[in-house]
C-alpha cells in the first residue's frame, strides 16, 4: 500500500504512463469500434490510473478477493478508460480490448462479470451511486471494515434524482466506507452542463445532503492521491465522502478539450493518427499505435437483406 | 364445491415467511420504502432489525441498494407496492438487477385492484405485462396463502431475480400445507371437457366458482391454476387446449401482455385455439371496495360463466362449420 | 385581493373556521370510506384553508380561468382536506365529498379534471414538483405573468429524487412563479421522518439547489400569510421560492400528533366522535358531525363469489 | 422485388418533421434529454429555439414537466432514447400523461436493437410490451420514413398520449410521399396462401425479403405490416388467419408482449390459427453492429423463410390430421 501523503516520485510516473497509454487505447478501441466516448474517457484518465495504480487496494490476480475496495464507475460510457486501465494493470490481456463493440466482446458501457475487475452492469446514468451505496452497506454488514467503495459520476449524471436520492440514504445510513467522484469536467453529451441543466453548486449540494466535501484538480496526480489519502484515512466519521474533480472533457487533445463533439463520436483513423500526435505533443512522448487502425463498416439492415437475397 | 376462506391476509403470510426465512438463511435480507406495517415487512423488521434495511420514499434507490447488497452475495427482497416496484424503479430492476441475473427477489404488494381506494396511482394492473417482458425474471401469482409461503421457500433455492405478487385479500383456500409450488408448473384444479377456465392469483377461486355454476346446467368446466407466469406452463396449457378447445383466463391484471396474453402466446404457437381474457380493460381504475370493484368490472362467477357459456357456443359452432 | 401583510382579523376568523370545518369533513368523509389520510391531512388544514381563503388568486365559479393561479396538491393522499377545503370554498356542494371512496365518486388520490379546482392526478408521491415546474413554464411561455403556481409537498416526498430533479430544474429555468410549500410535520407513513430516512437539513438543500427558502409555523394563520405575502411579492428575482412550513402530523388531535399510526388509519365511529369531541376542545367549539357516520363493510372476494354461488 | 433503402436516417425525418409541424401549430412544444443531436430534435432546436425546453438528463422529470406543459393547452414531444422513456419514468408517464389522457407524443428513438454498441442499457426490447400495458396510450413503430412523418401529422390530430418509435437505421422505402397512417390501420404489402409474414417498424423489410425466397419455392406468402400496435388491425389480421391459416410475425423487440403477443391475442380471441412470433428471446444484448445483431439474433429473411416453411409444413400436418 503506497504512501499516497507523500507519493513517491516513482510511482506518479508509473501514473502518468498508465494515464497516457489509457488515452492511447481509448483512441485505439474507439476508431475500430465506429463507437465510444472519447470526452469522459480522457477526462477520467488521471483518476483511473491513481484509482488502480494503488489508491484502490485490488490485486488483478484476484479481483474477487472478499477484501478488495469495490470500484464502481457509474459514468460506464468511459467503459474504455477503465477497460483500458484494467488491461494495462494487468486484470486481463491488452488483446482482449480488441473485443469491444463485437458479438461476444466487451460491451459499450460496462458489464458485472464481463471481465476481470468489472463490478457493476451500468450505461443508465444515475443508477451507480446506489448501487455503491448497497455494496457499501453489504461491506459493513459483513464488518469487513477494511475495504472501500468508490464511485465515479459525471457532473451531468448529477442531474438524475436517484443520485441525491442514492446520496441521502447514504449519509442517513452513515455509509463512512463510500467515496464518491465527481469527473466534475463541466460538460454533459450536448453542451456545458451549466447550460443544460446546471448541478452548481456541487459542493454545496452534497454538503446540505450530509457529505464530507473534498476536491482536486482530477488531473493533478498528487492531489488525486492527496484527496484520496484524507478520504481512506481521515473522514471516518460517520459521513459519506464526495472528492469534487475538477477536469477537462477530452484533456489531452486540443481539438476536444471542452468540445461536446466528442463527447461521443468516433475518429476517423486519419483522424485517430492526428490525435495520437497531439497526445504525444501534449504529453512530450513519440508513441505509436499498436496497430494500423481499421474503421469498422456496419452495412445494417439493407447489407443483410441483400445478402440473403442475392443467395 | 365449498370454498373457505382464510382469516389470514396473504401479506400476513408474505410477513411471516420473511421471518422463516430469515431464521434459516442468515444472508436474507429485507429492504423497504416506508410501507413496511402495510406490505407486513414489519414482522421481519421486529424480529431481525439488522437484516432489515429503511430505504425511505425512494424507490429507484431501493432497487438500487438490492442490487448492491445482492452483488456481495446477500439475498435481498425489496418491498414496495406493485405500482412502485413496477413503475418507479423499472430502469434499475432491468439494468441493475435482472441483467447480471443478481439473486433479488421483488414483492409486489397491493397488486392489481387489491390498493382499492387508493386508486389508479396505487393500483397495477400493468406488473405481470412488465415484469413478464425483462430478461430473465421469473414472475408468479400466488392464489392462497400455502402457496405464497410455498413460493418463498422455492425462490430461496432459486437463484436470480423473482417478481412476485403479494394481494391485499384473504385467500380462499385452493391448497393444503403440503402444497408444492414449482416455477413453469401449473395445476389442474378440475377436471373438464367443453371448456377450460384458467386462473393465476387468488382470481382462481372466481373460476372455481364460474366451473360450479355452469356445471349446474351441464357444461363441463376444467379449471386450471397457474401461479408461475413465467415460466408458464406449457404441457398444462396444451393439455387443456387439446382436451377442450376453448380456453378462458382471469387475471388481477389488464387484459394485455399479462396471463391472457402469455397463454395465447403458447396456445397460437402450439395450439390454436380459442383463448378468451377476462381481466382489466383498457381503462383508469375506480377507486372502491374490492367487492365492488370485482362487479364494476363484471369480475364475478357470473360474469365468467356467461362469458365461458357463449365461448363454448362458438367454439361449437366453429367445429360445425 | 386581501392584504396578506397585515391580514384583516374577519379574514383569519374566516380561516379559522376552514381549518376547522375541513378537519371535521376529513373526519367524517375518512370514517364513513373507512379508509384515508388522516395525519397529512390534518398538518395542511391551515396551509389549505389560507391558500383558498385569499392567497390564491381563484374564482371558484371559474375555476378554469386561464387567469388564475395554479394549485398542486403533490401529497396528493391529503385528498380529504383538499376536498373539503373546495368545498367549503364554494367549488363544489359538500353533498359531493361523501363520494369519495365510492364508484364513480372522487378518487382516494385526486385525479385531475374529477372535480373542480383539481388541476394534478396524483398519489405517486414525489411526481407533483415537476409538474408543477413544468405548468410554471406553460405560464411563462404563454406571458401570464400575473399567476403564481403553489405546490404542496410532504417531508417524506423529498425522500423522492424526482423533487430534486424538479427543484433543480426550476432554479435553471428561473421559475420564479413557483412556490413550493413543504408540509414539514416530521413524520412519514411508518415512522419519524429522521428515523426513516431524514431529510434534514431541508433549508440547506434548497438553497443549494439555488431557491429562496422562506420558513412560517403551518399552523399560524398570520404567519402563514406573511409568507406567502414575501414569496408572491417581494421575491420576483428570478429563483423559486420553498416556504418550509413547520406543522404537527395530526394537528388538533393528542391522540393524533405526531402519532404515525393515524398516517392512514380510519377511525371507527365511536372514535371519530370522540376525535371530534377532541377538536372541539382545542378549538373551543361545539360542533357536530354533519350525519350520522357509519363503518362500510367490504365483503371481498369471499362477498361476491358467494352471492354469486348463493343464486 | 427491389427494395430501395433511404438515404436520410428515420431520426433525421423525426427532427424535419418537427420543424414542420413546428410550423403549423404553434402550441407544439419540444423537450429533450441531453440527446438532442443524436435523436435530432436539434433540428427543431435551431429553429424554434423558444419552444424548445432542455430538461438534462432527468427522465422522470422530463415527463413531469411534460405533463404540467401538456395540462395547460400545449402538445408536448417530450423525446429521449426508448429505453430510458420506457424505464427511467414508467411511473410519470403513467400517473401524470396516461391516466389524465394529457396531449403528449412520446418519441422513443434508439429503439429495440438500434442502440446497437451502445449494449443493454440503451437497446429497448420491451417498449412495445410495457406501453401496450398502459391505458389509453396508442402505440405505434413506423416502417419507413414517409410513414414516419404522416404518422406525426396524424398524431396531431388525435388528443391524447402516444408512444412512437423511432428506429436509428435507414430505412427500406415501403411506402411512397403519399402515403396514409391511421392509428389502428395495417396494410397488406403482398398477397399469399400459404402463410402471412407479418411486420412492424423496418422489420417488415425482413419479411418482404423472406417472401421473396419463400416464393423461389414456390410457397406463397402474404405480407402485412402493421405500424401500429395499439390499436391494432384486428380486421386485417383476421383476414390473414382465415386466408392462410398461419402467421409468422417479426419485430425489433423481445416476442414477449409485443407486436407477437399482440397478434396472438387477437387471433387467439376471435380467429384460432398458428402465430409464431420472431424478435428478441428472453436474453440480454449483445453490443456490436446492426448487421451483426441482426444475423447473431437470426432476424434475416433467409432465417425468416426457414421459419415460415416449418410453420407451413405443420400447418399442412394439422388440417392432414
Ligand atoms: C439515463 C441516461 N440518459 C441519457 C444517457 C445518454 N448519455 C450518455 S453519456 C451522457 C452525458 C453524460 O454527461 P456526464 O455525466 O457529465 O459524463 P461525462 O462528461 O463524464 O462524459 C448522456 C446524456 C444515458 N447513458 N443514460
Ligand atoms: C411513490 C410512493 N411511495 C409510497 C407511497 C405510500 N405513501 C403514501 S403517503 C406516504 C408517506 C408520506 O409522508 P409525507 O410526504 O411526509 O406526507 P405527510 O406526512 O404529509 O402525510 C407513503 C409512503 C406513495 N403514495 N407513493
Ligand atoms: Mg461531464
Ligand atoms: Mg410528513
Amino acid at each position: 500500500m503506497p504512501c499516497l501523503k507523500h507519493p513517491d516520485p516513482a510511482l506518479l510516473r508509473a501514473f502518468t504512463d498508465c494515464a497516457f497509454h489509457t488515452r492511447r487505447l481509448c483512441l485505439e478501441l474507439i476508431t475500430q469500434a465506429g463507437w465510444g466516448h472519447l470526452g469522459g474517457s480522457f477526462s477520467a484518465a488521471e483518476l483511473l490510473a491513481c484509482l488502480y495504480g494503488g489508491i484502490l487496494t485490488i490485486d488483478p490476480r484476484a479481483p474477487g478477493d472478499p477484501l478488495r475496495d469495490r470500484f464502481i464507475l457509474s459514468k460506464a460510457h468511459a467503459s474504455p478508460a477503465l477497460y483500458a486501465t484494467l488491461a494495462l494493470r494487468g486484470f486481463f490481456p491488452i488483446e482482449r480490448l480488441f473485443t469491444y463493440c463485437r458479438l461476444d466482446g466487451l460491451d459499450g458501457h460496462t458489464q458485472r462479470g464481463q471481465c476481470p475487475g468489472i463490478e457493476y452492469s451500468g450505461g443508465s446514468l444515475g443508477t451507480g451511486l446506489s448501487y455503491a451505496a448497497g455494496t457499501a452497506l453489504a461491506l459493513r454488514l459483513e464488518e469487513n471494515f477494511g475495504s472501500r467503495v468508490v464511485c465515479l459520476l459525471g457532473d451531468g449524471e448529477c442531474n438524475e434524482g436517484q443520485i441525491w436520492e442514492a446520496a441521502m440514504s447514504a449519509a442517513h445510513h452513515r455509509l463512512d466506507n463510500l467515496i464518491a467522484v465527481i469527473d466534475y469536467n463541466k460538460v454533459m453529451a450536448k453542451g456545458k452542463t451549466s447550460d443544460l441543466m446546471s448541478v452548481a453548486p456541487l459542493r454545496d449540494k452534497f454538503a446540505a445532503f450530509g457529505w464530507t466535501v473534498l476536491a482536486c484538480d482530477g488531473h493533478d496526480l498528487a492531489e488525486i492521491c492527496l484527496a484520496f489519502h484524507r478520504a481512506k484515512y481521515l473522514e471516518m466519521n460517520g459521513r459519506p465522502v464526495v472528492i469534487i474533480a475538477h477536469t477537462v472533457k477530452g484533456r489531452g487533445l486540443p481539438a476536444a478539450e471542452f468540445n461536446y463533439h466528442w463527447h461521443t463520436h468516433a475518429p476517423t483513423p486519419a483522424q485517430a493518427e492526428g490525435f495520437l500526435a497531439d497526445l504525444n505533443r501534449t504529453y512530450g512522448r513519440a508513441e505509436k499505435f499498436s496497430r494500423a487502425l481499421v474503421a469498422p463498416t456496419d452495412g445494417g439492415l439493407e447489407a443483410v437483406i441483400t445478402a440473403d437475397l442475392a443467395l | 364445491m365449498k370454498l373457505s376462506y382464510s382469516k389470514i391476509p396473504l401479506r400476513e403470510i408474505f410477513g411471516e415467511t420473511l421471518v422463516e426465512l430469515g431464521a434459516a438463511h442468515p444472508r436474507l435480507l429485507v429492504l423497504d420504502a416506508d410501507l413496511n406495517t402495510s406490505s407486513r415487512t414489519v414482522l421481519f423488521k421486529q424480529r431481525y432489525p439488522d437484516r432489515f434495511v429503511q430505504c425511505g420514499i425512494a424507490e429507484a434507490n431501493l432497487f438500487g441498494l438490492a442490487a448492491g447488497l445482492a452483488a456481495q452475495g446477500f439475498t435481498v427482497f425489496p418491498s414496495t407496492f406493485a405500482a412502485f416496484a413496477t413503475r418507479k424503479a423499472l430502469d434499475q430492476v432491468y439494468v441493475n438487477i435482472a441483467y447480471p441475473q443478481l439473486d433479488v427477489k421483488i414483492a409486489g404488494s397491493y397488486c392489481g385492484m387489491t390498493a382499492t381506494e387508493c386508486g389508479p396511482s396505487h393500483n397495477c394492473a400493468e406488473d405481470l405485462a412488465v415484469m413478464r417482458s425483462l430478461p430473465h425474471v421469473k414472475v408468479c401469482d400466488p392464489g392462497d396463502n400455502h402457496e405464497l409461503r410455498a413460493m418463498m421457500h422455492a425462490m430461496m433455492v432459486t437463484p436470480g431475480p423473482v417478481y412476485f405478487r403479494v394481494a391485499k385479500v384473504n385467500a380462499p383456500e385452493l391448497f393444503g400445507a403440503d402444497h408444492k409450488f414449482e416455477f413453469g408448473r401449473g395445476h389442474l384444479l378440475r377436471e373438464g371437457r367443453d371448456v377450460a377456465l384458467v386462473g393465476t392469483g387468488f382470481m382462481t377461486a372466481i373460476a372455481l366458482g364460474a366451473a360450479e355454476l355452469l356445471d349446474r346446467e351441464g357444461i363441463s368446466a376444467a379449471v386450471a391454476h397457474l401461479p408461475s407466469i413465467k415460466p408458464i406452463d406449457e404441457q398444462l396449457i396444451g393439455k387443456l387446449a387439446r382436451e377442450t378447445g376453448a380456453l378462458l383466463t382471469i387475471e388481477n391484471h389488464r387484459i394485455h401482455g399479462g396471463l391472457g396474453g402469455a397463454v395465447a402466446e403458447v396456445t397460437a404457437r402450439d395450439y390454436p385455439v380459442h383463448v378468451e381474457a377476462m381481466g382489466l380493460g383498457d381503462t383508469v381504475f375506480e377507486a372502491a371496495p374490492l367487492q365492488d370493484l370485482l362487479r364494476h368490472y363484471e369480475l364475478t362467477p357470473c360474469a365468467m360463466a356467461a362469458r365461458a357459456r357463449a365461448l363454448v357456443q362458438r367454439k361449437r359452432r366453429a367445429s360445425a362449420a
